[in-house]
């Protein structure tokens, strides 16, 4: 289980953009995290992967509260692994292959087990067929995918992702979904997208001011919530609350079962 | 200003590879240490010689009307010593040799030694010594650019007139013929850069 | 210019020699360069710049169009570099049939020796060189610099040119000249930031993939062709042997 | 009237991205530009700016075929600007009325008469506050808006956005689109949001294989097209079609409005 615990994040000279922040993962759950534009998404996960140290509150690991040494900070990095929105901020070297093998070999695999472990990170991403191609040639879906594979193959116990879908079209974001699907992770992902998020998660985190709302999916058709984190509604759960109908649709399919049999033809 | 392969007989090119080595030894020594005790040094390292890569390949407009294209160790000189330059200017030359086949491998000892070495101290020491007379940073800046362009052109004229002297008016016709032939392209450069420095540095300070 | 950045290294990425052992394919080229530079310019040069010619359009497979876009600049320089071996200075200027002739032995051995290290770079990327490089002894601190420098060089140079094409849309070719160098020098600057940027936050983002101090990567294993290397040297020993005949 | 005709368009040593694309953008009209990653939204926009060549093919504006001659190119540029996905691609200023004013200036416009313009850009994009502010530390939602004002300063008949709302929140994106409907210019709006192209274009525009099918928002139906395309069906027109509803609903009031009265509670 990864928690923050009343975290609170400030950088010079500005308000504290985290003022009391928690958030739990429990282990194998899909969290989708969701706030506007500058609300403090990524400075949490930051704070979770340890990358950023909390001015108060604190983050812990199983129990065990995370300190900020380098023993400790490294020990963390192999159970918790980010990735970052711009692939380019981590992906630094000539082709696919040698950018994956990175995170194996740091801890301590030999050659043959760090070249298993990149294959199967890049099997599992389904980007096998780049393993030989050079990291700038790559479009910049095909670059997610392999900054991904790098945190994959160091085989986490959770991801955080931020924004892993931006940038991506309709069937980028399901096939990474589907990918997602196949992780033995649990998985943080940021977003801005309500509807994927509805669609998507065990749970919904949304940031508003400074602190975190965790609770179930239907979480997001709370109009006063969302308005604060100027969000809109998932349009399942806002259509489903215009025509009066009961329950949390998530999806098309369920949004249509809720419909009263005369409205279908 | 890159002495093209093939351009330097035999001896010439060893003989400025030899002349070359301690300078980048000593650099290549004063980077490890550096990197060693503050790893995140190597990502400001390659970011700076990735920047002066980049900036050789965009064309600036320049006074003669054709486009030029700044060197940038004279900056580099400053922000980041002589020493580490001699060893990041070996890098971009080596890549430019082998992404742009601009410059050589057999020149490759002469063009560190005009570029890379020669520039980069003669710019560092224009700019100690304008600091140290009070000069106004814009002076300082604009010197210490102006000249490592300057003397990197005037090192480079030297080397090939060694090669290739004159039959009549030996060495000192010869370097006169080149100094002369590059001086169309290089003097404008030189006052482009140092004009770059300065615009640059203006611009630092706003942004 | 800045097309050929990428135009090189993307014909070495993608070329069928790309497979062959870097060792080898440095050591033909350097012995390529040797031989342009120690054998006189009839025959040695030649034949160095026509091996090289055919072993780059034939089996390395090169597009002409790329080897004479990215040849033309350096030969341009070197046409220019001859020309003072040309003429005598006396009183006043002279051009001699001699000075022509050294001229174009200059000419000569430039054209082979760039061809030849054109040679090396359409069929090798850099980064293998540099991990060749490693396998030779360059400590590996070194080599890491190099091989960042190398990825951070692509993602500043996408981002430049876009800069450039921006300002050209903004009508920026049209400004006075003094405006145009202006604005020129805050494309430099920005591009100078972005590198800060860039570096300090892949700097933030390999720590979170757990770098402390090295980079360690696996490397791409070169396929050594036997018959390749023995073709290799049977060329330039071919070429030396053409010489000695010819003298 | 702006319009490609048949462009074909091909990078060196890959297959053509565009192998007869032809668009047309009318005086005022709000064309959504929608196709996969990589499928050569870009490389349209790009030949539409006169940034790019096609290989063959032709882009007019009222008739009159396009040179690549620099009087050409500057005479198109004049009515015709671009604003990049990236606003780090496009803004090199030290400061936001620097770098907004750099069109207007390039115009031939006296100082003033580029000030005022430059304001009024501002204005527009309601950022007249950051008028003063150094442009490489706005956040990005604001670097995005400072790229616009910098194409609106110059007052062209046609703006071609590329993936103006990608990377913003829905509210972002809200306040971006009723800045849009400000603006008295042609826009052709690159996007992956179906559903944003539906509410929002007069007509939309989608890149499959090389080439375009350009039409009403209700194109967005067409289920054969939208898989070749790599999209979905937006919402509505997916319920819709779910429900049997006669019409092409382009939100959900329309939506609302189409169901039967026994849906409704």
């Amino acid at each position: 289980m990864l928690r923050a615990e009343g975290v609170v994040v400030g950088y010079p000279g500005g308000p504290a953009v985290l003022t009391g922040a928690s958030l739990a993962v429990a282990p194998g759950r899909r969290v989708a995290l969701l706030g506007a534009n500058g609300s403090g998404k990524t400075t949490l996960l930051q704070c979770l992967a340890g990358a950023l140290r909390p001015a108060d509150g604190r983050v812990t690991l199983d129990g065990q509260p995370l300190a900020h040494t380098r023993a400790a900070l490294r020990a963390h990095r192999r159970r918790i692994q980010l990735v970052l929105q711009d692939p380019d901020d981590q992906l630094f070297s000539a082709d696919v292959t040698q950018d994956v093998s990175f995170g194996p070999l740091n801890l301590g695999l030999s050659d043959d087990d760090a070249r298993a472990r990149t294959d199967e990170a890049l099997a599992l991403l389904g980007i096998a067929h780049l393993a030989a191609r050079p990291t700038h040639q790559l479009s910049f879906g095909e670059r997610k995918r392999v900054a991904l594979a790098g945190a994959v193959a160091m085989r986490p116990d959770v991801l955080l992702l931020d924004e892993p879908t931006a940038g991506l079209d309709p069937a980028g974001v399901s096939d990474l979904l589907a990918t997602l699907a196949g992780l033995h992770a649990g998985i943080v992902l940021a977003t801005h997208d309500v509807d994927l998020a509805l669609a998507w998660a065990d749970e919904v985190a949304v940031v508003v001011e400074g602190r975190v709302a965790q609770g179930p999916p239907s979480l997001l058709g709370d109009e006063v919530l969302l308005r604060d984190a100027h969000l809109r509604r998932p349009w399942p759960l806002e259509l489903a609350a215009r025509l009066g109908l009961p329950g949390a649709p998530r999806d098309l399919d369920q949004l249509v079962a809720l419909l009263p049999e005369g409205s279908r033809s | 200003m890159h002495i093209a392969e093939g351009m330097l007989p035999p001896l010439h090119c060893a003989a400025w590879l030899a002349a070359s080595t301690p300078f980048v030894v000593h650099g290549a020594r004063a980077v490890l240490t550096t990197v060693r005790e503050h790893p995140e040094r190597k990502l400001i390292l390659a970011a700076a010689g990735a920047f002066t890569l980049v900036v050789s390949a965009l064309k600036l407009p320049s006074i003669t009307g054709s486009s030029s294209h700044p060197t940038g160790t004279g900056l580099g000189a400053v922000l980041l010593r002589p020493p580490v330059m001699a060893f990041l200017g070996t890098l971009v030359l080596l890549f430019q040799a082998t992404l742009l086949a601009h410059g050589g491998l057999t020149t490759l000892g002469a063009n560190v030694f005009s570029m890379a070495i020669v520039g980069p101290w003669a710019a560092y020491g224009v700019y100690r010594a304008a600091s140290r007379l009070s000069a106004p940073l814009w002076a300082s800046v604009f010197l210490a650019m102006a000249v490592a362009n300057i003397a990197t052109y005037a090192v480079t004229s030297l080397q090939l007139a060694l090669a290739y002297p004159d039959p009549t008016s030996g060495l000192g016709g010869a370097l006169v013929k080149f100094l002369a032939l590059f001086a169309v392209t290089q003097v404008p450069l030189a006052v482009a850069e140092g004009l770059l420095g300065v615009l640059l540095v203006g611009f630092l300070t706003r942004a | 210019m800045s097309v050929h950045v990428t135009a090189v290294d993307d014909a070495a990425w993608a070329g069928p020699w790309r497979r062959i052992a870097v060792g080898h394919k440095v050591g033909l080229a350097a012995a390529l360069v040797l031989t342009a530079l120690l054998t006189p310019a009839w025959p040695g040069s030649l034949l160095v710049a026509g091996a090289s010619l055919v072993l780059m359009l034939g089996p390395a497979r090169i597009r002409p169009g790329l080897v004479a876009a990215v040849a033309l600049p350096p030969l341009a320089f070197l046409v220019v570099g001859a020309l003072p071996l040309a003429v005598e200075v006396g009183d006043g200027l002279r051009v001699t049939a001699e000075g022509g002739l050294r001229a174009a032995e200059m000419l000569a051995h430039g054209v082979a020796g760039t061809l030849a290290v054109l040679l090396l770079a359409t069929t090798t990327p850099m980064v293998d060189v540099l991990g060749w490089l490693h396998r030779r002894g360059i400590p590996g601190p070194l080599l890491e610099v190099a091989e960042l420098m190398y990825r951070l060089l692509f993602v500043l140079l996408s981002s430049a040119l876009a800069l450039q094409a921006a300002q050209a849309a903004r009508l920026g070719g049209d400004a006075p000249l003094r405006r145009r160098f202006r604005s020129a020098v805050d494309g430099v600057g920005t591009v100078l930031l972005m590198s800060w940027r860039r570096a300090t936050r892949l700097q933030a983002g390999l720590e979170l993939r757990g770098y402390e101090e090295s980079l360690p990567t696996l490397r791409p294993v070169g396929r050594a062709g036997g018959w390749g290397l023995g073709a290799g040297a049977a060329l330039v020993v071919g070429i030396w042997l053409a010489c000695w005949a010819v003298a």
